[in-house]
């Protein structure tokens, strides 16, 4: 009995610049059985999404899939005609891409998109695509399912528009569905959610289904099989359990390396002395925007009353979902967004809220690396203008010794000199980020802000910049405020981690607090909720209960933030009290009604 | 995507002829700008006038190689001023704070809609036409379409990190708008520089009808098409030439933009 | 949320209002020569000139001109028309409407004709029929329109006598009629303004092709027509009705050389007009229309791409 | 000496073979258009103007084909001192409310010129009535400020038309002319139907008129070739070969002392040099001027207002003729070689702009630089026009030899264009006026002729014809050289044919 999804000597090739065909997808073959789950995994580049369209006959602008053979059942996808491609795509095969936000049509509502590919192919009546649109809604766990259909995609949040999504792909009962880094854009609580609701209804259903992504952990949960992509070809395929094993290629073996958890950080270092004044102090800093009220506070808090302290030459940590405040943090001790209330030392000395008012030592001493080195980088600039910069702006330095520095500056992040004349347009992502670090080391500062610096790399790119990060506190004197929402990372650089949530610190500690034993419920949540690198763990991680909402009518700054999604709520107390803030026995602070709990 | 090249290869040729005819058009033309030559007006095309005589007698040949230079020589010096003047202004506008940003935007918004030729008209009629009035007429009626442009550029390059790295660098506004901002708006901006040179192309055209073109005995395309209108109905190469001379001009101009931005964002707005 | 910003927008407009009454205002004060020279032309003698000065209250110096109108507009009029002496709300009364008629016309005809080329290109962008539609659109704009109405007139009026070579508008025309008076001048201004809109909506929607709920659409097996009118160009609709707005803003005032050529009686050769013979009441009124016409497309433009689009809606 | 004008009417057009057909409508289009338009006689400024007052009002007097008066209201006109004039009235003419036509209307038509407030065109001439009064229903009497034996002729112009006692209100025209008003949109258009109590028995022909302007001159010889309107004005012409290539379209050339003229004023530098003037006279191909620039519908002028056509012209004078060596003789003896002159031109006064470009070649060819500077037409006369030491002016045609010389040559003339200052010709001028022998008459008259030819500052290349077109079906057209479309008032002779 042959497969029931079978690739042969696939090849997509793009033209190049003068013409010429460059091979993109070269020569991949691997097949699938009805019901199994295959994963295509891969970094950046790896040509696995490409793969993936290719399924559905289907190349982006510029790209040809110009060899091969696709079956699915007893359909040879590649030879349809664009006629029956029409009635074939969405049907017999369906797709959930990366980003739900992106792949929503924002101007129509979701009921119309989810039910649009019955409608296209005339599988049912509007009505019974609706109710059967309702019944995914609820299976895949998703609130309201009789109501959210009607709410536009920007209504809804991020990982309900990627549940949404696969509703829309099973809505067909397809053949084959094609679920391409569909948790990549989540946070990690969310993540673990929207990974379970697939699973169930994938195996209920018995479809077969191709899960592409670059995350090992994630796929290890999904995944029968594994085929590990680079530069468009196969590097190994095999069960699952074989390649997380027992990896044979090289390839596999460095992605697993980049996949588990390191501590990179060896010693801890000790202020100098207890007497002399932190080195950034932030004292009940709060900050959002909107006007102004009477007492000074903006009309929509996004810090609320945050303390912090970094020593000379240690890195702290802050980690959080998307939308907790924690690049409003780094933005505001850099002085972008200027405080509300609070005040921020730096050596003792308060600065002011608006870097304007800020002396130019005070500028130099502070500096900031942003997530994004696409946009952090002027892209009509060379490296040598970027990263000279600084130098020439605090130091006054001659050309000729601008141009030694640069080039101490690039050795010092690991990039050859010559880059120096190129532009900063033309460079890799892991490239540009280290531009990014050598132009804040230019500056010599005191304390660098690094905002997310990893999370738009790939693994093993990110894995190196954090090696970098890491062998840069060993060197300089430098401290690093680490922010970033992926726990591992953060463990493996810092010293101190402050967890935020809703703007209020809800745990700061030592990093060793933070690989065992509980502590407030949503370090505990995220903590949990990272996928380890091994079959099983998702069943094994309970399923979180589903909570009533907390009553609106009550101040949410009155009471505890994180009531709403808290496993170990207390009714009555925690939904009617501002929690105080504990001192666990570990050392941690941390806010919470409930004492420590045992675990 | 080697046919786009192909359309954009025509529009460079075009271009480049127009440009090499703007500057030695003078030195190529066969008769004297204001002679009446020919024994009749309107003639065909060949014999001793190659693109037949005017309305007057003229050489048509003659009078295209020197009105070239005007339509090209204005419209590109007008384009250019209204296009760089409008990038200075915008720049200035995006970095400074929101009342003079708001007041230069609507400033730029009453220009704007004063229509065109109504304001050449009034302009002419204050200060009587001169060469460089016409530049300053064009150059102002496309002015705000420029700033338009680029102020949305700035404003949003403005937003861009490293803007915001120069920021928090402690970088003065001056060095932001000029070295962060400006070298990243130079490729649209570019190509809108072509579209207001298509534009001016046209108003000038358009200011020729209403007789406030090119001083005699000079004329530019424009006003060369107008003076010969009434050779239109026997189909006269006088009024013929100059009207291709127009269309190949702005269309080689629009093709070689068109596959200059095909690499990046279209870059296309109001006139 | 919308009542808000129109509110906000018309009070911007009012400023920018006073802001071209200004402008137009002190342009024109350094117009040589004034209403009552120009009223009396060739046989002007500086005795005869200044009486009548003093009785149109040229006399006065501008600024107080300036207050004197400002005042009479907002209490809701805008003067007597020095030339014609007539009300100026009058002689707008008798043009606005015939200026009003050309440009709907020729937006019922060029903003569908530029959204079917708009759409086409981009729907099968880089084909043959793409860059045939671009040399298309192209040559329209780069050809002078008053070489495109004088062409036209010679075929249609002169020897096919199909149309009339002039716009005369009876008040009983029938449709008819009405339909042959008009061809010429809307197919004269579509020219003009189709190019550049059918250009910006390939633009907008071509952006909302790359855009991956396109390429979700196309995995779901719809065709491309339905991608491009029920998926991309709902999205597109804010920048193209900004680009209609601005083309149709162009129909009021540069409509002046098909107003020429077809002697239709419209408000841009009555601008002109006002401008020969130095009528300020009439020019400030024409200015104030152009100025609000533009100003109001601009924020019928806006509203459009807020309704438009839901997340501006239901915020 | 008693002159009187009266006894029959005498129509331009009762020679003509055919008999007149009552009925049809036809559609005129003029030159000009604007909001300005008026049904105020005095206020008349344009070539709309006059031909719509024609339609709508009747004078004392009319033109004849030479442009010698004839009457209309009035039934006589006398006098005997050229100073006191007699008019007596055509009884029983009626306006077109019904109103019977009075004495006190004439005066208050006459009168009203010299109120500032009308702002009449008028208002110089009219300064010249004294005195007008009533001295009996159907008689008025005038005294002049000086003997002006013209004034028949000057009454016979359109600002001078006849309008009902104490009439201010020009929304609507009540007249005694041949078409009552049926609407009137300034700027738009002007309809006027048959007036049934037409003073002229029988006349006029056609039921209803619509006047329209087109400025563009290419478009109004469009709208003429397709069958939108019958009857044009002012044909461009370089546009002659078109009308004519139709079959159904004729060309009607009227012969008039309209001229552009080179203005070089004689109190500013250069010009103030007479050799420099005659270089300038000596420059113009006068000869390619005709043909290039008007295709032949020109008379070629001698530098003076008198055109070939006109009953005073001096045959004997010698015609200048283009000549670079004598212009180049003329350049060096004024010293002036290799010098820049500005010279303005503007489509106010037509041909001038080509007349420049023309100028501007052959001056440069003796090493005068003369710099075209064209400026608009409006506000070109009351800003440019005799401002500056070189430029062009136009003048439309005058019924008589004694007005072209006293209003633009005499040296107190308010519009002495050349600023020329020349006793003997003042004093001719005055003498002429007064002058009963015609042979003596003529002599002055060649004389000034001379002066002007040999001394002004004024060089006039040409006279241009004006050119009518019409359908074939327009009938009795004919030729009033005061203006196009028979003198303005076609209306009141043309019949239109059975198609």
């Amino acid at each position: 009995m042959s497969a029931h999804l079978q690739v042969s000597g696939l090849e997509v090739t793009v033209s190049g610049e003068h013409g010429e065909r460059i091979r993109i997808v070269d020569d991949v073959n691997f097949e699938a059985n009805k019901g199994e789950v295959l994963a295509l995994i891969g970094e950046s580049g790896s040509g696995k999404t490409t793969i993936a369209l290719a399924l559905m006959a289907y190349a982006r602008r510029g790209c040809t899939i110009s060899a091969g053979q696709i079956r699915i059942g007893d359909t040879s996808v590649l030879e349809l005609s664009r006629e029956q491609l029409f009635g074939f795509r969405g049907n017999r095969v369906s797709y959930v891409s990366q980003s739900a936000a992106a792949a929503f049509n924002p101007s129509k509502s979701i009921m119309d998109q989810v039910i649009e590919t019955a409608m296209l192919h005339k599988l049912s009546s509007k009505s019974a695509a609706r109710s059967k649109a309702i019944e995914l809604f609820s299976s895949l766990a998703l609130p309201n399912p009789e109501t959210i259909g009607n709410h536009y995609p920007h209504q809804v949040s991020g990982g309900q528009l990627q549940r949404l999504m696969a509703a829309m792909a099973l809505i067909s009962d397809p053949d084959v569905v094609i679920l391409d880094e569909p948790t990549t854009a989540l946070d990690v609580t969310t993540q673990i959610e929207v990974l379970r609701a697939f699973k169930k209804v994938v195996r209920n259903r018995g479809t077969t289904a191709i899960y592409v992504s670059h995350d090992l952990s994630v796929v290890a949960q999904m995944a029968d099989k594994i085929v590990v992509l680079k530069n468009g070809t196969v590097r190994e395929a095999g069960e699952t359990m074989q390649v997380l094993d027992a990896p044979s290629d090289e390839y596999t073996q460095a992605l697993m390396a980049a996949a588990k958890p390191s501590l990179r950080v060896e010693s801890l270092k000790k202020p100098d002395s207890e007497t002399e004044a932190a080195l950034l102090e932030l004292r009940d800093v709060s900050a959002g925007f909107g006007r102004v009220d009477a007492d000074g506070m903006p009309k929509f808090t996004i810090l609320h009353d945050v303390n912090l302290t970094v020593e000379r030459g240690t890195t702290l940590g802050i980690i959080g979902e998307s939308g907790c405040g924690k690049s409003t943090l780094a933005r505001t001790i850099a002085g972008l967004h200027p405080a509300a209330a609070g005040s921020i030392c730096l050596d003792g000395v308060p600065l002011a809220t608006h870097l304007s008012k800020r002396t130019r030592d005070q500028l130099r001493r502070v500096q900031i690396v942003f997530q994004n080195a696409d946009t952090a980088l002027n892209p009509a600039h060379t490296v040598e203008q970027v990263v000279g910069r600084p130098l020439v702006f605090y130091k006054g330095i001659s050309a000729d010794e601008t141009h030694k520095r640069v080039a101490e500056l690039l050795a010092q992040v690991k990039l050859p000199v010559d880059i120096a004349t190129r532009r900063c347009a033309e460079l890799s992502g892991g490239q540009k980020q280290r531009i990014n670090l050598a132009r804040a080391l230019a500056a010599e500062p005191d304390i660098i802000l690094c905002d997310e610096v990893t999370s738009a790399l790939d693994t093993v790119v990110g894995a190196a910049i954090l090696d970098l990060i890491a062998e840069l506190r060993r060197e300089l004197d430098v401290a690093f405020i680490f922010i970033s929402h992926d726990i591992s990372a953060v463990r493996s650089v810092c010293d101190d981690i402050l967890v935020l949530y809703s703007g209020r610190t809800v745990e700061f500690g030592k990093r060793e607090n933070f690989a065992a034993g509980p502590g407030h419920p949503y370090t505990d949540l995220l903590v949990s909720s990272v996928p380890e690198l091994r079959q099983g763990w998702l069943e094994e991680t309970s399923a979180r209960t589903i909570l009533r909402p907390v009553d609106n009518a009550v101040d949410v700054d009155e009471i505890c933030a994180f009531v709403d999604r808290c496993p170990v709520r207390l009714d009555g107390i925690c939904d009617t009290k501002r929690p105080p803030r504990l001192i666990h026995a570990n050392g941690n602070e941390v806010l919470c009604h409930l004492p420590q709990a045992e675990s | 995507m080697n046919r786009v090249r192909g359309a954009g290869l025509v529009g460079l040729v075009l271009v480049i002829a127009w440009g090499l005819i703007a500057l030695f058009g003078p030195m190529l033309a066969p008769y004297e700008v204001g002679a009446i030559v020919a024994p009749d007006v309107f003639e065909r095309m060949g014999g001793a006038h190659l693109l037949g005589s005017d309305y007057l007698g003229r050489d048509v040949l003659s009078r295209l190689l020197n009105g070239a230079r005007f339509t090209v020589g204005l419209s590109f010096g007008a384009a250019l001023l209204a296009s760089s003047s409008g990038a200075a202004l915008a720049l200035f506008s995006a970095i400074s704070v929101r009342w003079v940003d708001e007041t230069v935007s609507r400033l730029m918004d009453a220009l704007i809609s004063i229509p065109g030729k109504i304001l050449a008209l009034v302009i002419v009629a204050a200060f009587g036409s001169s060469m460089v009035l016409l530049l300053l007429i064009a150059a102002v009626s496309y002015m705000p379409g420029a700033f338009r442009i680029a102020r949305s550029l700035a404003v949003n390059l403005n937003q861009m990190e490293y803007v915001q790295v120069a920021r928090v660098r402690g970088e003065g506004r001056v060095h932001i708008a000029i070295f962060e901002i400006l070298p990243n708006m130079i490729h649209p901006l570019l190509a809108d520089f072509g579209l207001r040179f298509v534009f001016v192309v046209l108003l000038l055209s358009g200011l020729s009808f209403l007789g406030l073109g090119v001083q005699p005995p000079d004329a530019d395309l424009g006003s060369l098409v107008r003076e010969n209108i009434s050779g239109l109905a026997e189909v006269a190469p006088a009024i013929i030439a100059p009207a291709l001379a127009i269309a190949t001009l702005t269309i080689g101009v629009n093709l070689l933009i068109d596959s200059l931005a095909s690499g990046g964002r279209s870059v296309t707005d109001e006139a | 949320m919308i009542l808000l910003l129109v509110a906000k927008r018309i009070l911007i407009a009012f400023f920018t209002l006073l802001l071209v009454s200004l402008v137009v205002f002190s342009i024109t004060s350094l117009l040589p020569g004034d209403a009552a020279q120009e009223l009396l032309g060739q046989s002007a003698t500086p005795e005869i000139v200044a009486e009548l000065r003093e009785q149109l209250g040229l006399n006065q110096p501008g600024h107080i001109r300036y207050l004197v109108w400002l005042k009479g507009l907002l209490s809701g009029d805008p003067g007597i028309s020095m030339v014609s002496d007539m009300p100026v709300r009058d002689i707008i009364g008798q043009r606005l409407p015939k200026s009003l008629m050309l440009a709907g016309l020729t937006a019922a005809v060029s903003v569908p004709l530029a959204l079917l080329i708009g759409i086409l290109s981009a729907m099968y962008r880089d084909s043959r029929l793409d860059r045939s539609l671009n040399i298309v659109t192209l040559s329209m704009i780069a050809v002078p329109e008053f070489l495109v109405a004088t062409i036209a007139v010679i075929v249609f009026a002169v020897q096919l006598r199909w149309l009339p070579s002039i716009t005369i508008v009876s008040p009983d025309a029938t449709f008819g009629e009405l339909a042959r008076a008009f061809a010429m001048p809307v197919m004269t201004l579509c020219f003009v303004v189709v190019a550049q809109m059918a250009r910006m909506t390939r633009a907008a929607v071509i952006n909302q092709l790359d855009s991956p709920y396109v390429e979700m659409a196309i995995l779901k097996g719809a065709r491309p027509t339905r991608i491009a009118l029920r998926h991309a160009f709902p999205n597109a609709i804010g920048p193209v009705v900004n680009a209609i707005a601005l083309s149709l803003s162009y129909l009021l005032g540069g409509a002046i050389i098909v107003e020429t050529i077809f002697n239709y009686p419209g408000i841009a050769s009555l601008m002109v007009n006002a401008v020969t013979s130095r009528d300020m009441p009439l020019l400030q009124a024409c200015a104030m229309i152009f100025s609000g016409a533009y100003l109001m497309m601009v924020l019928v433009a806006d509203i459009v791409a807020i309704v438009s689009n839901p997340k501006l809606r239901h915020r | 000496m008693t002159a009187s004008f009266g006894g029959i009417l005498a129509y331009p057009n009762a020679a003509t073979a055919a008999t007149p057909r009552k009925g049809g409508q036809i559609r005129v289009a003029s030159l000009s258009s604007s909001i300005a338009d008026t049904l105020d006689p005095a206020k008349g400024s344009l070539s709309t103007d006059y031909v719509r007052h024609y339609m709508l009002y009747s004078g004392l007097t009319q033109y004849n084909r030479d442009l010698s008066a004839q009457l209309a209201l009035a039934v006589s006109i006398e006098t005997d001192d050229q100073i006191h004039w007699t008019i007596k009235l055509r009884d029983g003419v009626q306006f077109h409310n019904g109103k019977s036509l009075t004495s006190a209307d004439v005066v208050y038509s006459l009168l009203r010129h010299k109120d500032a407030s009308v702002a009449s065109k008028m208002a110089t001439i009219a300064q010249q009535f004294a005195d007008v009064k009533a001295t009996g229903p159907l008689e008025v009497t005038m005294r002049l400020t000086g003997a002006n034996a013209d004034l028949p002729v000057i009454l016979a112009d359109s600002h001078f038309l006849i309008i009902a006692d104490g009439t201010r209100d020009f929304r609507t025209a009540v007249g005694t002319g041949p078409y009552k008003l049926k609407s009137f949109n300034p700027g738009i258009r002007t309809v006027g139907i048959r007036n049934e109590n037409y003073w002229k028995p029988g006349r006029p022909y056609i039921d209803e008129i619509e006047l329209i302007g087109i400025p563009d001159e290419t478009s109004r010889v469009n709208a003429l070739l397709s069958g939108d309107v019958q009857l044009i004005i002012a044909v461009n012409p370089r546009q002659t070969r078109r009308v004519d290539a139709s079959p159904t379209h004729e060309i009607l050339e009227t012969k008039s002392g309209l001229y552009t003229d080179l203005i070089m004023r004689a109190d500013a530098h250069p010009t103030s040099n007479p050799d420099f003037v005659l270089a300038m006279k000596y420059l113009f191909d006068r000869k390619l001027i005709r043909k290039a620039l008007f295709r032949g519908f020109a008379e070629i002028g001698n530098d003076h207002p008198i055109a070939p056509t006109d009953r005073y012209f001096a045959p004997g004078l010698a015609q200048r003729e283009y000549d670079p060596d004598r212009a180049s003789f003329h350049l060096k003896k004024s010293g002036l070689a290799g010098i820049r002159v500005p010279m303005y031109a503007t489509p106010a006064a037509q041909g001038s702009i080509d007349t420049a470009s023309l100028l501007q070649e052959s001056a440069a060819r003796i090493g005068l630089k003369l710099a075209v500077n064209r400026v608009p037409a409006d506000g070109y006369w009351s800003n440019h026009w005799m401002k500056h030491p070189l430029g062009f002016g136009n003048t439309n045609p005058r019924p008589t030899a004694d007005l072209k010389f006293s209003l633009f040559f005499k040296s107190d003339a308010p519009w002495n264009v050349s600023g020329w200052h020349n006793e003997r010709f003042d004093q001719l001028v005055v003498a002429a006026r007064a002058e009963g022998d015609e042979v003596k008459r003529r002599q002055m008259y060649a004389d000034m002729q001379e002066l002007v030819h040999d001394k002004c500052g004024v060089g006039i290349p040409v006279f241009i014809s004006l050119i009518d077109a019409y359908h074939t079906r327009v009938k009795g057209l004919g030729s009033i050289p005061i203006g196009g479309l028979m003198g303005y008032s076609f209306a009141d002779h043309v019949w239109l044919d059975e198609s």
